[in-house]
């Protein structure tokens, strides 16, 4: 039982991680049918900034909104810069653009920062939280926390905004959009802030547990974007779910099955869900009449 | 109110419309007619902004609106009803109704909604389903409903009555004659070029690009070219 | 009035005019190692051209079928004592079993859901040959034995160093490989595919069968990536669990969208552009990185259908 | 001029022992040119980054030996890429000295290729020996997935039964999994486990670290040569790696040697010229650059001219070469030239390095 | 003996009976048009009568055989061949592909053949672009042929359909508005192609809200309202009946039919 409720604990840890990251696709791709392959990379830089603020002497509060900050800025630059231009693109371009973008933002970060690994104290401390004869850490119910509160956030601006429908307006016609007085640009400007911000915070929740590097963008985002799918892409709660999903499946793989198998675990168990659900566990059924 | 002169315009590098020249007076109803590929749903997305324009002018009530962004256009009172319907087929009806009313927050939506539904029925009988499920008819009301919930001055409709049923038709045609009333001024591209002319003040023929003849709906309706090319009698 | 050549008679002979013509320009045999990684990874694209740019189906995992393509050479000679010649042709059927398995349920699937489903077909091919250590090597990789065509070649009085003979071979190859793909474009089956792209249940109403048409290219992909796989292996004589990885899979991707996805001389162009520019970029030491995802994200700013269709168009305009 | 090529993973998964040999060459370099160069010359450093991928790494190894016609080469950050060198330098009959641990690139000789680390075999009979002297019996082991651990977890289990230890729990993570605690559960709830070895670079030994004291397991913790820096007490944070074990090399310890230990001027020096000229800590992997850089110097000198043929000859005849890693003496069947002494066991104690041995 | 039979054909989405319990049947050469208000099941009929669609309940009979259920393709092959309310064009492809592909069921050959370039591949692609350039010339886009069919007008893309339609050759031919989009001299244009059409064997089922060309050229109409079917008969009944008027055709239609007619 303690060894089931350690698996279980493991996994919401991780599964929460990989929520805040699928989290962060959400919003690019609802206002524009993009899967940011660059995500990963804005969970990277929330971390390393953090990192090098907090080494700069920077309180930790403040160093880890700076880094948001900063972030959400490189996403607008992003944005600006290189999506914007490519207008009218097709959606495959635009996500190469995308790659480009990540490893572009990788290499820069190497040589503006380092190759090694950090990572800055835990908010509340390194001390294990009992749970059920099972343990575990402060900062995973951070994660866990801010996993919650952006799915919150992001459900309720989705669902009970105006800008939120004019995100999902675009990415569903642009062109209508533009006709209805929806200043599309603007639209993808602020997407890719927020998604950004949203990026930048998981890094900030996630480094003490997972630490961080220059590198670490593309597991992470891999894992993200595979339970965002698994979820249903676009709908925050399948990137909530999806992502837990992901995490506690994994955990009880390597617990109870194997621990080299458990990565192939979750995609069989992904392509199973897919089988039965084309559209992800949550994912809409799109309607197209002919 | 508004005034196009030597409208060109290209896809790619071909140029479809050769220098268009065209007024609507306020208050009026003017529709367009011309065959296949003539290049009507050309000259009103250029109108509406989501088609660039190569050269020429179009003046909406005495401000040039060539460098005013598509999205920016509905806030100076232009609105359409585009070609192909383009409606937000993942959101419900009421979601695209409300962003047809996208720039405004006052009560009156609530009540130009509930003057939608009154207009056509059905989308209030399908206002929490995803519009992409309606009936191709269905859908075409929708277009026109979320026109309407711009509160535009000068209203763009785009074949209006495609796919609707003769009775819609009629009551299309009505809509719009109606819409003289609140001083709302319409240009009207229609294939069903009697009914068209029959409730417009004038109207335009078009032939591959270019204006080929205007006047008065009346005489057109009576010229024997047009009757002959356009009308089937 | 000439004789006029059809667009592609043309194609095909530009293509096997730089092959034959490059090498003139080489001045060391590292230029032929290079080029050779051109064709193969050309080859590879060209099979995701069917399958991406003619059926409209995404493949985030085909480095799966290189990777097996990979070990097949690999395994098979030290396992089981076959000629690596027949290896490759093991491993392409190898693939297309595989891909005509899993084909079915997978390419039910659309867009990203189709992506993240190949994906993870492609990381369950990777993880097994990372995994299972005692027979392929583990993730440290395993020798690859050789394929003997070069010392018989020699025999016959053809005499090649190493690089320029899987230069002269694997551009052969690639040659055929890139013959089959724009003869099937035109063809009956071509249309087809490019038909379902356009509109599925379009193509369905004219009578093609949707399911079997996708798995078809999906399984013309398939093999097309393994013998890439299969070459790469023989040709280093050594190969990694890297090859299956889903960063290769993303790779050749870009590859072929950056070329232009649609067109086979696109996917070589690409193909020819991602594998020479980190070989050009180390100039830039540090900095390379840096400059590779620059280019990419300027390639498609100004050429969004990629580089070919838009070259194509620049040509064109100027003509006129 | 003398022109030398290298082609290490100064990006890519394992950047963390590509990035400070990069920096160690580049600085040796500069650092032998400013003091004469060698037999008057000048060295040039042509180095190229083949991202831990061994396709690139073959066509680097074919351009320095093709194109840049350099005379020796170095690199092969990890046995994946130093393997698919291997043939390009055999077929050039240009010495290479590869930076990677597995025993495979030297074992059976091949007459152009040596390497500079321990092999792993050595890391895990290091280990072993001090379990063994301990009383250990039964051990978990938890390894990473990528080459790295897989190797060393392989290389561990062929030799165990020879310490009589058996291996009662087998687990593995992947090179970013961000929690280990479902391994380190079951391995904790294995009956009879005395102690937990863990092979591995990366952020994987830390979090297993941290986890470990997470779980409270309570066990003697082995950690492998993979994260001999102090950047791992750090990562790890001190508490948590109170008290593990792992055989390092001297470079790590350079403070604690005795005054008369004979690798101490050299790491010493090293340490101090890195230190000064990167900001950062030095790790196990520069010296693995660094000797293979020494050893190859040492043989031009010996060999009196750069040519590929006698720098092998006179590579192999290498003797007493005092490097970071050991002291090395090769011969025509050891390509590699260390032995056991040259790891000393370390243990981590109030967040700093103990030596043990 | 009908070639197209349909018998209580139903389904529902959600809660909504699309369509409930319709029945008629089509002879050779026929034409029978459904109509309709807007959204009582017209497209949705034709959606499961090519196969699109899975029907709820009922069976439609193709020549005698029970082919409930059956794909699309499977319907194709058996002869039966539609248009499209939504426009489905193969976007990138030229006008001349769009309606190529519609030969697909007579060109096909082994994929090898087709890999390796053969002559027969060919010849094969031959013969359908040959059929394909009459019937682009017989729906008057012989012009086009070489455009890409995405840079068409939509009148001309709907004809683009029909071309893409006949090019199956087909027994049972469905139209689903056919005409939408196109003027009065059009429309008249596409009338006399189906007349033609019809005129050769096969069977038309047509969906049209124009009703001088649904009465012109029907031999038999099917009304429906709300999925349910309630009228049918010749056109000139069926225009007078009171509940058709009523729920479709509104007073003044009828009026403006009468005093073409
Ligand atoms: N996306 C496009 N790319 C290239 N050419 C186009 C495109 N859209 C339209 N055209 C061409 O522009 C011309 C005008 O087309 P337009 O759609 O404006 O005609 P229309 O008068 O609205 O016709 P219809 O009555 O059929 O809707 C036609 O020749 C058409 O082929
Ligand atoms: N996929 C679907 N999901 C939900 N509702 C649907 C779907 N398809 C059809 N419907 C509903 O079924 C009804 C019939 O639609 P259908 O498209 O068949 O109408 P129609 O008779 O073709 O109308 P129109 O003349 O406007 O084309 C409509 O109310 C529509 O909203
Ligand atoms: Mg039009
Ligand atoms: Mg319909």
């Amino acid at each position: 039982m303690a060894e089931f409720m350690q698996f279980l604990l493991s996994g919401v840890t991780v599964g929460a991680v990989y929520a805040l990251v699928a989290l962060g696709f959400t919003i690019i791709y609802n206002a524009s049918d993009v899967v940011n392959f660059a995500q990963g990379e804005f969970v990277m830089l929330g971390g390393m900034i953090t990192v090098f603020s907090y080494q700069a002497g920077i309180p930790l509060p403040l160093a880890a909104i700076l880094a948001i900050l900063v972030t959400a800025a490189i996403g607008v630059a992003l944005n600006k810069l290189a999506i914007e231009p490519a207008r009218g693109a097709p959606v495959v371009s635009l996500i190469i653009i995308t790659i480009g973008a990540s490893i572009f933002i990788r290499g820069l970060t190497q040589i503006a920062f380092d190759k090694q690994l950090h990572r800055f104290p835990a908010f509340s401390g390194d001390t294990p939280i009992a749970i059920g004869g099972a343990t575990i850490l402060p900062q995973s119910l951070w994660v866990v926390a801010g996993a919650l509160m952006v799915f919150i956030g992001l459900w309720l601006f989705f669902t009970k905004t105006l800008t939120g429908r004019a995100v999902l307006a675009t990415a569903n016609n642009r062109i209508a959009a533009q006709l209805v007085g929806i200043n599309t640009r603007y639209i993808m400007t602020l997407s890719f802030a927020l998604s950004a911000a949203i990026g930048a915070l998981a890094g900030v929740l996630v480094t003490p547990i997972t630490l961080t590097s220059y590198d670490v963008g593309i597991s992470l985002a891999l894992k993200g974007f595979a339970a965002a799918m698994l979820g249903g892409m676009g709908n925050p709660k399948g990137a909530l779910v999806g992502g837990l999903l992901l995490g506690v499946l994994e955990a009880m793989t390597a617990g109870y099955i194997s621990s080299q198998y458990k990565d192939a675990a979750a995609f069989i168990v992904i392509l199973a869900v897919l089988f039965a659900m084309p559209q992800g566990i949550f994912g809409r059924k799109v309607t197209d009449r002919v | 109110m508004l005034t196009v002169e030597g409208l060109r315009s290209r896809y790619g590098r071909i140029e479809v419309l050769h220098g268009i020249d065209l007024e609507v007076g306020s208050g009026e109803i003017v529709t367009v007619v011309g065959a296949n590929g003539a290049g009507k749903t050309t000259l009103l997305r250029c109108l509406s902004g989501i088609q660039p324009v190569s050269s020429g002018s179009i003046v909406f009530r005495g401000e040039s609106l060539n460098s005013v962004p598509a999205y920016r256009r509905p806030a100076r009172g232009l609105a359409q009803s585009p070609e192909g319907r383009q409606i937000f087929t993942n959101l419900s009806v009421e979601e695209n109704l409300r962003l047809g009313a996208f720039l405004f927050s006052d009560d009156k939506v609530e009540r130009d909604m509930e003057e939608a539904f009154v207009m056509f029925p059905v989308l209030r009988e399908k206002r929490n389903l995803a519009a992409g499920g309606l009936s191709g008819g269905q859908q075409q009301m929708l277009a026109i409903a979320r026109a309407l919930m711009a509160r535009p001055s000068c209203l763009l409709l785009d074949e209006p009555s495609m796919g609707l049923a003769p009775i819609l038709v009629a009551q299309i045609f009505e809509v719009v004659k109606g819409l003289r009333a609140l001083n709302v001024t319409v240009l009207l591209v229609e294939q069903n070029a009697f009914g068209a002319l029959s409730i417009a003040d004038r109207g335009y023929v078009m032939e591959t690009g270019r204006i080929t003849m205007s006047g008065p709906a009346k005489d057109l309706i009576a010229d024997e070219r047009i009757r002959e090319a356009y009308l089937g009698i | 009035m000439t004789m006029k050549l059809s667009s592609k008679t043309t194609t095909l002979l530009v293509l096997t005019l730089v092959v034959v013509a490059l090498p003139f320009l080489f001045p060391s045999s590292y230029y032929f190692r290079v080029g050779s990684l051109i064709f193969v990874n050309g080859l590879a694209v060209t099979g995701l051209v069917i399958l991406t740019g003619y059926a409209g189906q995404i493949s985030l995992g085909h480095a799966g079928f290189v990777g097996i393509g990979g070990y097949s050479c690999a395994l098979a000679p030290l396992h089981i004592g076959l000629h690596p010649a027949l290896a490759v042709i093991l491993g392409a059927v190898l693939s297309a079993l595989v891909a005509w398995l899993v084909g079915r349920p997978i390419l039910r699937l659309k867009g990203y859901y189709l992506a993240v489903a190949s994906l993870g077909l492609g990381a369950l091919v990777a993880m097994v040959l990372a995994n299972e250590a005692g027979l392929t090597g583990g993730p440290d990789g395993i020798a690859v034995a050789d394929l003997g065509l070069r010392p018989l070649l020699k025999s016959l009085g053809l005499d090649m160093s190493n690089p320029v003979f899987w230069y002269a071979f694997t551009g052969l190859i690639m040659l055929i490989g890139a013959w089959l793909a724009l003869n099937l474009f035109h063809s009956p089956t071509g249309r087809a595919l490019r038909a379902l792209h356009g509109s599925e249940v379009a193509a369905r109403t004219v009578g093609v069968d949707v399911a079997k048409y996708k798995l078809r290219a999906f399984v013309i992909s398939a093999v097309y990536a393994s013998v890439a796989g299969s070459l790469l292996a023989l040709q280093n004589k050594f190969i990694t669990p890297d090859v299956a990885g889903y960063m290769h899979s993303i790779e050749l991707v870009t590859m072929a969208v950056l070329g232009g996805a649609g067109s086979v001389v696109g996917a070589i162009l690409g193909a020819a552009i991602l594998t020479t520019l980190p070989q050009v970029l180390t100039v830039f030491q540090e900095y390379e990185q840096l400059v590779l995802g620059l280019i990419m994200m300027l390639v498609m700013i100004f050429m969004r259908d990629g580089l070919l269709p838009s070259l194509a168009r620049l040509i064109r305009g100027r003509g006129e | 001029d003398i022109r030398i090529g290298a082609t290490v993973s100064e990006t890519g998964p394992a950047s963390f022992l590509g990035d400070p040999e990069a920096k160690t060459l580049k600085l040796l370099v500069d650092e032998i040119n400013a003091a004469g160069g060698v037999l008057g010359e000048k060295l040039e450093l042509v180095i190229y980054d083949d991202g831990g991928d061994p396709n690139k790494a073959r066509t680097f190894a074919t351009r320095l030996v093709e194109d840049d016609e350099v005379t020796a080469v170095i690199g092969g950050t990890t046995t994946g890429t130093s393997m698919a060198i291997i043939p390009v330098a055999e077929d050039a009959e240009i010495p290479f000295i590869s930076l990677a641990g597995a025993i495979e690139i030297v074992d059976p000789v091949k007459p152009y290729t040596f390497k500079t680390p321990h092999t792993d075999r050595m890391a895990c009979a290091k280990i072993f020996d001090d379990m063994k002297k301990k009383g250990f019996t039964k051990i978990g082991m938890i390894s990473g997935s990528d080459g790295f651990g897989a190797s060393m977890h392989k290389q561990c289990l062929a030799i165990v039964g020879d310490y009589g230890i058996e291996v009662v729990a087998d687990e593995t993570y992947g090179p970013s999994d961000a929690d280990m605690t479902p391994q380190l559960t079951n391995i904790k709830n294995t009956s009879g486990v005395q102690a937990i070895l863990n092979p591995g670079f990366g952020q994987g030994p830390a979090i297993v670290t941290r986890n470990y004291a997470q779980l409270a397991v309570g066990l003697p913790l082995y950690q492998s040569h993979g994260v001999a820096s102090n950047g791992f007490i750090d990562l790890a944070g001190a508490s948590a790696a109170e008290g593990i074990r792992l055989p390092g090399t001297a470079l790590l310890v350079a403070d604690l040697l005795p005054e008369n230990d004979p690798q101490r001027a050299v790491v010493a020096a090293y340490k101090k010229s890195f230190e000064t000229a990167t900001g950062k800590p030095v790790s196990t992997f520069g010296g693995y650059a660094h000797d293979a850089l020494r050893i190859l110097v040492d043989a031009i000198n010996r060999a009196g001219k750069a040519d590929p043929a006698a720098i092998r000859e006179a590579i192999e005849q290498t003797k007493g070469l005092v490097g970071t890693t050991g002291t090395v003496t090769m011969t025509a069947d050891d390509h590699l030239g260390l032995d056991l002494t040259a790891f000393r066991m370390l243990e981590i104690r109030d967040g700093s390095w103990k030596i043990v041995d | 003996m009908s070639l197209l039979q349909v018998e209580g054909l139903g389904i529902d989405f959600g809660g909504l009976r699309a369509v409930n319990d319709v029945s008629f049947s089509l002879k050779a050469g026929e034409i029978v048009s459904v109509i309709g208000p807007n959204g009582a099941g017209k497209t949705t009929l034709f959606n499961m009568i090519s196969g699109v669609y899975l029907p709820g309940r009922g069976r439609i009979l193709l020549a005698g055989e029970d082919v409930t259920g059956l794909g699309p393709h499977l319907l194709a092959e058996r002869g039966l061949s539609r248009t499209f309310q939504n426009l489905q064009i193969f976007q990138t492809m030229t006008v001349l592909e769009n309606v190529t592909v519609g030969h697909h069921l007579h060109e096909r050959g082994s994929i090898l053949a087709d890999l390796l370039g053969l002559p027969g591949s060919r010849l094969r692609s031959q013969a359908s672009e040959a059929g394909a350039r009459e019937l682009l010339k017989r729906v008057g886009l012989a012009q086009a042929a070489e455009r890409t069919a995405g840079s068409l007008s939509y009148g001309a893309l709907k004809r683009l359909e029909i071309a893409r339609a006949l090019a199956l050759q087909p027994r049972v031919l469905l139209l689903d508005e056919p005409a939408a989009g196109c003027n009065a001299v059009e429309t008249e244009e596409i009338d006399h192609l189906i007349a033609e059409v019809a005129a050769e064997g096969v069977s038309i089922l047509l969906v049209e809200h124009d009703m001088k060309m649904v009465m012109r050229i029907s031999n038999h109409i099917v009304v429906l309202d709300h999925g349910e079917k309630i009228a049918e008969g010749e056109p000139a009944a069926v225009a007078r009946n009171p509940r058709v008027i009523e729920a479709y055709l509104g007073a003044q239609a009828v009026e403006a039919a009468d005093v073409d007619g």
